[in-house]
């Protein structure tokens, strides 16, 4: 164990190389599966933001990420929260928790049935999944993760709770304060920087001093560690490692992905860094190992599933977003009466 | 009936409702004990898990309430002075303000803010505000700040069972106030404003610490002949204005007092419903009594910032018409409390 | 004269600043090449050490200012949209607006916040906010919102120059407007209302994008045979009273139009101070047009919340006792922009 | 050098027993003189809060903690910019740095001649002197220090900032951005935390999870150290250690000084601690290492000062604040027309 980890205060049970808790293969095959969804989906959202299809004026697409928010939600329970950002949406965290593509298509397209009834937009809302929405302020879920975190262990029932980031938000003071209080409270709550590497238009070296933001973690005495963002196996294990945690009360940790956005900040702006533009050689490189394709190959290597079912999940997968987009497109306008009732609860 | 102070009757809220739900409690800095002393027995009953002393974070605080209270409780989020608020502006102006509106309405936050309002006490800016201009410009917040004992725990009782995010604002001056409170369990409905003194020429309506103070004006000005009613609005956000115009136009002459500051203040947005929804002609324009548009100053200046009694006279005089200043005495109440 | 965009103004205002005044910086996120586009040339020609990207700190961005500009420097403050302000509002409604109060005027605080705002682009609530009601209420800030490009350059410049925090408040729905600026050197003063239009029947005292609103609805009333007034107030603190006033007098009758939230919101206060000023009694009640009490939805039902052509035009007619309703037509204008 | 100094990316040049920057018996003489003046003056504002003569309803006494600000201040250059809290209003800091005792003292009366003008009351300004008085929201400061340290650094004359913090202070977001902006732009910024164990009436123990705070400097590879608060020497040794990084631009440090305030948050109210009071037997521990006895000790045994020389330093303090008492006695109140010109400069 380097003294890096050591320093961090060791999550280091959760580094893949000595996991315990590995995905087995016909879970490996829902790890693939969820990320092929998520892409296509990511994908057809991305041309629906270019035909004017959307019902507001952005698109932040995840590509590149899927393995993080699929090693980490897919095989959660139901009850556990899960808070996500801008990144995407929530597309990967949501579906891979179990929204169906319909309600997420279907808000995007500014519908009544969307999972915001149409008026979300970026939020996605799946109570019933542990998802609540999200703002809009980069940061800003995190201390409601807290407290969510907070009602979980008061129930005692051994729910966790997944909280997003970018590497950006790190520099947000709400993040500090939620961090610190899931340590002063030992709370069941997973804190997951998706670092890849820009916030916005600023690459982190600018934005951070140090090579690795986890370092963050050591002075709220969080256990955290480094991992692969690309490797969806590697996600699982080290999320699934400090789900345990959270789940016996051994309190919070913190893991830092390392990973790639390939599309710019936003769609419709060119991916800008700094004054320039982001290298596009960079990119290329990442694309080398690309999640998906890292994860086909090893189920070949590992004959898990054969060229034909890969084929066969990417078809199923295009025909669910077919499906999302028809039941979007048919799907009625939010009644003006929502405003009535959308604001306060009675 | 029994008398007891403004803060024993928000303690007994406390009591009564952390007894009644176990998914009540409270979180904040030093709330074991408290600032302001109401929450005086709390933690020998129900324990450190339930009154969570925090670090110095509002943001957390406030944040980690929504939160918990999405995850089905009903957090309490105890901020000492209304002024660290803006510490904590994204989770309570955005974040639970919003929260439940942006999913369409598939969210709740039910959770109460609990925090201490209020000057004339020589602290300076940062410990004398009164946020509620702040906080019913945003809307998506209940606003509950009540002038008495038996509203402060009725309003109190009602804010913590309510399914939405509501601020109690309580006085510090207020504290002390002693009241009838009945020993039985009632509540006060939120958006019931009420009549607390009936009188004919002219209608004060008032919020919090200022009703007490329109109160004492209006005792003083019988001596002048002036019968003045004045309404306390208990809650802005649901507001009652049926009561209020109820009483405008049967005295036909309104004066609005709050302590906030005055520009776009709530003094500003009740004079003009007033105006819209009166059924008959005012027999003067509305009269506004706020602070002044300034930060409230440390020291001797204070009271040329605040209102005082002599300017809710003097607004009363006008609308009435009245040669010769009607003059009041000041209010002899002292702070009396030391602040952190 | 030659004709720019709103967006050409900005920038040019910040080049000549820069140049003039080597005091002069800039921190934000991603200010480098700007979410809006406002910078074009800026680092090419002053460095990075005075175009200073930021972590997302926006609580930093805005203290960070405050303190530079109370040892001598005149730092800008970038926050791409002015909902992000909350993240920051201890640092804008506390430290800068009362900073120099506080220390009984001892000190200055020469900055400028520079930000986004407006909606009507189906963002939702984080997204499209306009917080001149927040703003407004705090004593201490200087608020610049401009219309058209020649006040947005002119009045950036003066903002830049003045010994105050000054809120710059620029609407992304402007950013493509043309409109004449000069090109030798000039500056708006604060405090200055200017009228847009001029007319007989009907003021309409508005801001930023509502100015532009105001225009058209203006423009198509004439076949009604309405003469309608534009009176742009251009910065709020100061206000110009006097030009409002001045106009409201002559024609009688006045609509307030303003983007943000109508509750304690600047068009009660501004309603409020022409009735207590005008010189002959109104010929009809203000009337207010603003956002309705709810947060920004995203999506269709967006155009329910936020004030419309056809409720200016609806206040006029009103006004007028016109039988019968005022038809005009939407806007045309498209946001046409990517936010991030 | 221990490993917790390591981990911390070791200033360690600046703790004191390895520092090569020492006081010399002269300017031990001035840290001394100035503890003890600044002692007696927290001593006459506790006892006028108690007689009612202070112009607000509070006074936050930092007895105890003397050494920090002194050891820090008295040495500073006068274009320093120096940030002060809640405690003490200032006055160690101010004090040291060469506020007249009548500007504090007429200030807390509330008279036209205060720092203040007789409105700021716990403001502490003098713009001559670096310092801008304090808003009053814990932590708060914290990014306006920051913006005067770029100030510092555009002007490259070598000015330091030092910025003082609360242990509880750490808590804050704000503090959290303003750290990170230091290290992200090498500000000549020193961050000073005295860490004095409480947070109002919540044990540090309570409000942070480790033992030192300066630990949350590793994340944002700020040099830290943790230094005796007691002993005025070893405070004025680590700071200018600090100070000479900040002036030769080789960015911000940390330093968290252990300490003790010897009476309750604030003036007019119990000890309290959590639930109960906070135990005297700690305070009375503390007190024995009082550091204006421990500095006397020393002067004493290295013979740079005799007992007459020390009772003679008592007897001008008191002097001096007496006669500060009788300038904010007689001084005016401040005239209304002050309201007029003290929110906009023109
Ligand atoms: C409080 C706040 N500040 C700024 C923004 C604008 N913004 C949206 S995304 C973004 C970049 C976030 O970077 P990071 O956290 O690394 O996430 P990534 O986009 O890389 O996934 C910014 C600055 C915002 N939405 N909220
Ligand atoms: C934003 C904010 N929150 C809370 C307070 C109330 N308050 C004043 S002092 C204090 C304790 C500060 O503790 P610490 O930073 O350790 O400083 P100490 O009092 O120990 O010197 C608190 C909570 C405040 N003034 N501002
Ligand atoms: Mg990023
Ligand atoms: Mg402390």
């Amino acid at each position: 164990m380097d003294t890096r980890l050591k320093q961090r205060n060791g999550l280091d049970v959760a580094v893949s190389k000595s996991a315990t808790i590995r995905p087995t293969g016909p879970q490996l095959v829902r790890l693939y599966t969820n990320m092929v969804r998520v892409r296509r989906l990511d994908e057809f959202l991305v041309d629906a933001y270019y035909s004017g299809r959307l019902a507001g004026p952005f698109f932040h697409s995840q590509q590149g990420q899927e393995a993080i928010g699929a090693g980490a939600c897919t095989f959660l329970r139901p009850d556990d929260y899960v808070w996500y950002t801008h990144r995407g949406h929530g597309v990967c965290e949501a579906i891979c928790k179990g929204l169906p593509m319909r309600a997420f298509v279907a808000e995007h397209f500014g519908k009544a049935t969307g999972s915001c009834n149409g008026i979300g937009f970026i939020n996605t809302c799946a109570p019933e999944l542990g998802m609540f929405g999200m703002g809009g302020t980069v940061g800003g879920e995190s201390t409601l993760a807290a407290g969510t975190a907070l009602a979980a262990q008061f129930r005692g029932k051994g729910q966790a709770v997944l909280c997003f980031l970018g590497d950006g938000a790190m520099g947000e003071g709400s993040v500090h304060t939620a961090l610190l209080m899931s340590a002063n409270w030992n709370l069941p709550v997973v804190w997951l920087c998706s670092n890849n590497g820009m916030s916005m238009w600023v690459p982190v070296e600018a934005a951070y001093p140090k090579e690795n933001v986890a370092d963050l973690a050591f002075g709220y005495d969080i256990p955290s560690t480094i991992e692969d963002g690309q490797d969806v196996a590697a996600v699982y294990s080290a999320v699934h490692t400090a789900v345990e945690r959270a789940r016996s009360g051994q309190g919070p940790s913190f893991i830092e992905f390392k990973t790639c956005r390939y599309r710019p900040q936003v769609e419709g702006v060119a991916d800008y860094c700094l004054d320039g533009l982001r290298d596009p050689v960079e990119v290329k490189r990442w694309k080398q190992r690309d999640p998906i394709d890292l994860c086909a190959r090893r189920l070949l290597e590992e004959k898990i599933l054969t060229r034909e079912d890969l084929d066969r999940i990417d078809e199923e997968a295009l025909a669910e977003v077919q499906d999302a987009e028809r039941f979007a497109a048919e799907s009625p306008l939010p009644d003006p009466s929502l405003l009535d009732t959308a604001l306060y609860a009675s | 009936m029994r008398e007891i102070t403004y803060r024993q009757a928000i303690n007994e809220a406390l009591h009564e409702e952390m007894e009644r739900d176990e998914s009540v409690f409270i979180l904040g800095e030093s709330v074991c004990r408290e600032q302001w002393d109401t929450h005086r027995g709390l933690v020998q009953r129900f324990g450190r898990a339930r009154i969570r002393d925090t670090a110095i974070s509002e943001a957390a605080i406030v944040g980690a309430a929504v939160g918990a209270a999405l995850a089905g409780y009903r957090p309490i989020a105890d901020i000492m002075f209304s002024d660290f608020l803006f510490c904590a502006a994204d989770e309570t102006l955005n974040q639970a303000a919003t929260h439940r509106f942006s999913n369409g309405g598939k969210t709740k936050v039910p959770m109460v803010i609990k925090t201490a309002i209020g000057g004339y006490s020589s602290s300076g800016p940062m410990h004398s505000q009164c946020p509620e201009g702040f906080l019913w410009h945003r809307p998506g917040l209940r606003i509950a700040l009540p002038s008495a004992p038996y509203d402060a725990k009725g309003l109190l009782k009602t804010a913590i069972r309510d399914n939405n995010p509501v601020v109690f604002l309580f006085h510090k001056l207020l504290l002390d106030v002693r009241g009838e409170v009945p020993e039985d369990e009632y509540v006060v409905p939120l958006g019931s404003a009420d009549i607390k003194r009936e009188g004919a020429d002219v209608t004060v309506v008032a919020t919090s610490y200022m009703v007490r103070m329109a109160l004492d004006v209006a005792n003083q000005l019988t001596r002048y002949g002036v019968s003045t009613e004045v309404v306390d609005v208990r809650t802005l956000e649901p507001l009652d204005l049926d009561t209020i115009v109820e009483s405008v136009d049967k005295t036909g002459r309104v004066v609005v007092v709050d302590e906030d500051v005055s520009r776009c203040g709530v003094t500003a947005e009740i004079a003009l419903r007033i105006m819209e929804a009166v059924s008959r002609p005012l027999l003067a324009p509305v009269k506004r009594v706020a602070a002044a548009d300034l930060p409230i100053p440390a020291g001797h200046l204070e009271r040329r910032v605040l209102p005082k009694p002599q300017d809710i006279a003097d607004a009363i005089g006008t609308l009435m018409n009245i040669d010769g200043r009607l003059v009041v005495e000041g209010f002899s109440e002292k702070p009396g409390f030391s602040v952190g």
